[in-house]
């Protein structure tokens, strides 16, 4: 296990490239369900004070 | 008999969140001239740019001639004048050389008629100075000199009468006034009544606060 | 009358502008030798270490003067609603814009590329170098200008712009800067700079035909 | 009559239900194939003859590389459609790849430096393939940056489609970079016509990889393309029914 | 009310006209990060040789991008007339110019002090070299602040004036160059770099008391 | 009674070799509006910048409350409000930040006061709008809106009608009329006649184009 961790002495490289990918993707589903959400709640803002016109 | 018709057919336009055409219709010919007024903020400046295809109606359509106007949209601005709120003059260039330049760049000038139209708007005194010494009345009248230049059969004119003094808009009446003589078609926003001798050719619109 | 004969007019308009004021058809000439003064202020004044800088800084140079004069390229004409006008003549505004361009380049490109062998010889160019550096220079500032159109035009309808139009311009910018400063690199060391000359004149001419129809496109969406 | 049928389904609320109904079915095919691509790449595969164990990088490092470029070519591409045919929906497509490009290239900036480190003896040198993806970075925050300045969105949407046109002959130069200039960066082993010239344990979890993470983004665009859709729709009917609960 | 209280009032609008766009906030940063990248794609990629130019890259840059800023300081409000009130609102105008030059500092100079070492870094400096050429960068970004901001007020009647203004203030301005990418050399070289950082101080302490009266005198004139 | 007394005397000033004001003598005191007419370019404009002390007269001299005003200059600013031919509002903020910074410097606001005085002008609609995106009449009224807030003895304004409909005409007659009921002085160049109830304060002067 600790040979794994060690990844053959290149830890302080393999592990960080690793962790930023994995951070990206993580942080990619956040931003995308949060900007999806946020424009439901502005679309039913709207909804309610302007009704539909047209 | 001309086939000059401006025609604006049910023609929406939003700006941000605000509905500011809905549904605007108008129609003017040959010999005609369209005031439009309305309480500011009421959409006329915006109106006259989507005329002139400035701005993208997002429904209905503006026809010129029978013909949607973005279908051949050079050949449509080929044909119209559009005076904003502020004279299109460069503050370092002369009266005359903005004209040279302006109206240079749809037809041949000849000096003479660059003189007559400078003379035509009272610039005699002030026409080879640059424009940045200009009163605002003075550069209103080098624009109304360009219009006259450019001998196109639309005029559309955003309060063209602003900053002119009482001879002033009565020139602008005169000079609507020979344009629909000679069959041309206006469309003007205006807030006061235009100073025009025949009430013939007078349309009124009147544009509410959507 | 034609689209050219307009565009001709436009051209002539823009270096009347420009000449109105005799003392500004040297400010970019200015500019350009102050900027090139800073490097041997701020680095070291002596020729050895400078030389092989002499390129990169020539190039820096020559493409922040090019940028500064930018910005005003159309915002002038924008502001004023001569612009409007022009887009509402009936004629191409494409050619009229490549016509402000070319105008630009008269303006800023064709000084720099005959002040550029002068900054060249006082970082330590040898005086062969001379016509290698005008060459590289005068085609790869057409490429700049014509790029710079694109960035002017797009940045139009934004006040404060001139950060945001170097973040734009400034990546499309950087393969001329690399192969400009690559030909004059050789130029100074005697070597044939005919390779990376040739590149430049394709970006030229890559920016030739995109960039006014690019530039004509933005311009009449930020009219909008 | 041809483009009836592709204005109807480009059509907000098309656009809407379908992106809704086919997100699961890019985004869990994704997470499997990321996950097994982890598993295959930091586990199974062999170490490397040369670069020993250093090598597993490759797994993050060329998929977040592909991603900068595919979905750079995406936007451009919606962004032309949007500006030919002024279709609202290509241009909330583009708008939805810019964030999203942006965050891979840097990943792809990170991941290729922190492999440099080791094989190159430093984190940055001034490469053409380097540099020129330094500059996709660039143009990605340009773009979002052009798209902020402005208030409206259709305006936004349009200028902004301009400057993704243009700046998409950057993505041919990062590719061939490696071929036209000599570069320390290596050259092309997988993404080029003919044989692969790895083995396959180390090829498969590659593959796998690069096919998650472009099923992710199929995923993400989605998402983030029905929150856009939403955004720029004026009070239409449709989006009461689509949103209320 | 005082007078020091409208000053306050100015920072505070000058700085949300800046934030209105929090996009905004990043672009004087990119575009030195750009400058910053533009030297070694036209020198050289080795660290080797980037390292003796990075002292001078880092200050050309600052300079150009502090000057950029610049000629919009009081452009706009002279353009849209707002500038003309504030010279008829009965407050000193030098207090008030004073606030505006300490905006121009607070949203060019400090992010480029914060973000100088990042470039000098890339270009090679040693990380023990950060809080020397932060220091020297911030201090020196005053000074350049306060100089452009009377080559501003004097250009202010005039168009077109980036050329301009660029000739007016560089020359003042490269004497903080000097100082400044002396201070920043030691500090990569890891030696003492107090003298030069006391000299960028004094300029800077001279530009605040004798800037802002020449500002607001040129300002005065400008729009009569 | 008050000591409010705006007086020119013999004032001469020249532009580039213009002469534009000969000598122009003029007196406005509390309660009484002055409106200047003139042909346009008759140097309306000139006097008014002159009168605020932008412009430095090269003969004569302008004296507030007795005193020439170049004696205390920021004492005699803090007590007038210039509205030139455009509004100062910066295109960025709102029209309400607008009024903030800009009052602001003057004098300390209060929320309402603000509320008020938008109100006053209708701009309940647009208040919260970034200035670019108001119409021409709208941004005229939002500099109403500050001229109303500074309060302020002096008003010199230069066509305050300008781009407003007919009640914004009206208003801009209100507020003045009201301004001269609490004892302020008015100077105001026009081209039309300024819709006020009473002509009781009305002066006018005619400038002869030089
Ligand atoms: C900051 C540094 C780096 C950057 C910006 C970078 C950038 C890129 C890019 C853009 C690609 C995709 C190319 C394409 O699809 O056309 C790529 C692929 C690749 N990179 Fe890097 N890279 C970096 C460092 C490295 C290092 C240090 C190595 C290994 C020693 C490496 C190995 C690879 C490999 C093996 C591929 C896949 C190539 C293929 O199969 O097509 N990269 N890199
Ligand atoms: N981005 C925007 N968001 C919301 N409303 C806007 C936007 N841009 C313009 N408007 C509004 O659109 C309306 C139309 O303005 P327009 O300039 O056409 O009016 P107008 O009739 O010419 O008025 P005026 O008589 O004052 O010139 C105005 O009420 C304006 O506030
Ligand atoms: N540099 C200059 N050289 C010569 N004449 C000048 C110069 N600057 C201004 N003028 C002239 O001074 C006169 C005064 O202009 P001013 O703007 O005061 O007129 P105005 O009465 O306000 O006109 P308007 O009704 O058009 O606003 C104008 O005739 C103008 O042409
Ligand atoms: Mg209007
Ligand atoms: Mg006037």
């Amino acid at each position: 296990m600790s040979a794994f961790l060690d990844m053959g002495g290149y830890a302080a490289y393999v592990w960080p490239a690793y962790a930023v990918t994995l951070a990206v993707i993580a942080l990619n589903i956040v931003w995308a369900r949060r900007l999806l959400k946020r424009s439901r709640k502005d679309a039913l803002q709207r909804l309610a004070i302007g009704g539909s016109d047209q | 008999m001309s086939d000059f018709c401006l025609k604006g057919e049910n023609v929406h336009l939003w700006r941000g969140d605000h509905h500011v055409l809905r549904g605007v219709r108008f129609q003017v010919e040959g010999g005609e001239c369209l005031q439009l007024t309305g309480a500011n903020g009421a959409g006329k400046t915006t109106l006259l740019r989507t005329a002139c295809g400035l701005a993208y109606p997002e429904g209905g359509e503006i026809t010129w001639r029978g013909e949607n106007i973005r279908k051949d949209l050079h050949a449509f601005h080929a044909q119209l004048a559009y005076l904003g709120h502020e004279p299109p003059l460069k503050a370092e260039l002369t009266a005359r050389e903005n004209l040279r330049y302006w109206i240079g760049t749809r037809r041949r000038l000849q000096p003479q008629e660059l003189d007559g139209a400078l003379e035509r708007v009272g610039a005699d005194q002030w026409a080879d100075r640059p424009v940045r010494t200009l009163s605002a009345g003075q550069k209103r009248r080098a624009a109304l000199a360009g219009l006259t230049l450019m001998r196109v059969p639309l005029w559309l004119l955003d309060e063209p009468t602003t900053n002119l003094d009482a001879e002033g808009q009565k020139l602008v009446g005169a000079l609507i006034d020979e344009h629909l003589q000679a069959g041309g078609v206006a469309l003007a926003a205006v807030h006061h009544g235009l100073a025009m001798s025949t009430a013939s050719g007078l349309k009124r619109m009147e544009l509410t606060v959507g | 009358m034609s689209a050219l004969s307009a565009a001709r007019l436009m051209l002539a308009r823009d270096l009347k502008l420009a000449f109105r004021k005799r003392s500004q058809l040297v400010q970019p000439l200015a500019f350009f030798a102050i900027v090139t003064t800073l490097f041997p202020l701020g680095v070291s004044p002596e020729l050895t270490r400078l030389k092989p800088m002499a390129a990169g800084v020539v190039w820096a140079a020559a493409l922040l003067s090019s940028l500064l004069a930018l910005e005003l390229l159309f915002r002038d004409d924008a502001q004023d609603g001569t612009l409007e006008q022009y887009a509402l003549c009936g004629r191409s505004l494409t050619w009229l814009l490549a016509a402000k361009t070319a105008a630009h380049w008269l303006l800023t490109g064709l000084p720099l590329a005959l002040m550029a062998p002068l900054a060249g010889l006082a970082l330590g160019a040898p005086a062969a170098a001379v016509p290698g550096i005008v060459a590289s220079v005068a085609v790869g500032t057409v490429a700049l200008s014509l790029i710079g159109a694109i960035g002017a035009a797009l940045t139009l309808g934004i006040r404060r712009s001139g950060a945001l139009l170097s973040l734009l311009t400034l990546p499309l910018e950087i393969p001329v800067l690399i192969f400009g400063a690559r030909a004059t690199e050789l130029a100074i060391d005697g070597t044939a700079y005919g390779a990376p000359l040739q590149l430049l004149a394709a970006l030229a001419v890559l920016g030739l035909t995109l960039a006014p129809l690019a530039a004509s496109a933005a311009v009449r969406i930020n009219l909008e | 009559m041809a483009w009836t049928w592709f204005h109807k389904l480009a059509s907000p609320p098309h656009v809407y239900r379908v992106a809704g109904r086919l997100t699961p079915w890019l985004a869990w095919p994704a997470a499997l194939l990321i996950g097994a691509g982890l598993i295959g790449g930091l586990v199974l595969a062999p170490p490397d003859y040369q670069q020993g164990d250093g090598y597993r990088i490759l797994y993050v490092h060329a998929p977040s590389a592909w991603m900068s470029l595919m979905v750079y070519t995406t936007m451009a591409v919606a962004a032309a459609i949007g500006l030919i045919w002024r279709m609202k929906v290509a241009h909330a497509v583009a708008a939805s790849c810019a964030p999203i490009g942006a965050s891979f290239t840097f990943a792809a900036l990170v991941t290729g430096s922190l492999w440099g480190a080791p094989m190159w003896g430093t984190y940055w040198q001034w490469d053409p393939r380097l540099t020129s993806e330094l500059i996709l970075l660039f143009l990605y925050l340009g773009y979002m940056g052009l798209r902020s300045a402005f208030e409206e969105v259709q305006r936004a949407d349009r200028v902004s489609a301009v400057l993704a046109i243009v700046g998409v002959v950057n993505v041919p130069i990062i590719h061939y970079s490696v071929i036209w200039w000599n570069s320390l960066h290596q050259a092309p082993s997988v993404m080029r016509l003919g044989e692969p010239t790895m083995p396959l344990p180390m090829l498969v979890p590659l593959l796998m990889m690069l096919l998650g993470f472009t099923l992710f983004f199929g995923a993400l665009l989605l998402v983030r393309l029905r929150g856009e859709v939403l955004s720029r729709e004026r009070a239409a009917s449709w989006i009461s029914a689509a949103v209320r609960p």
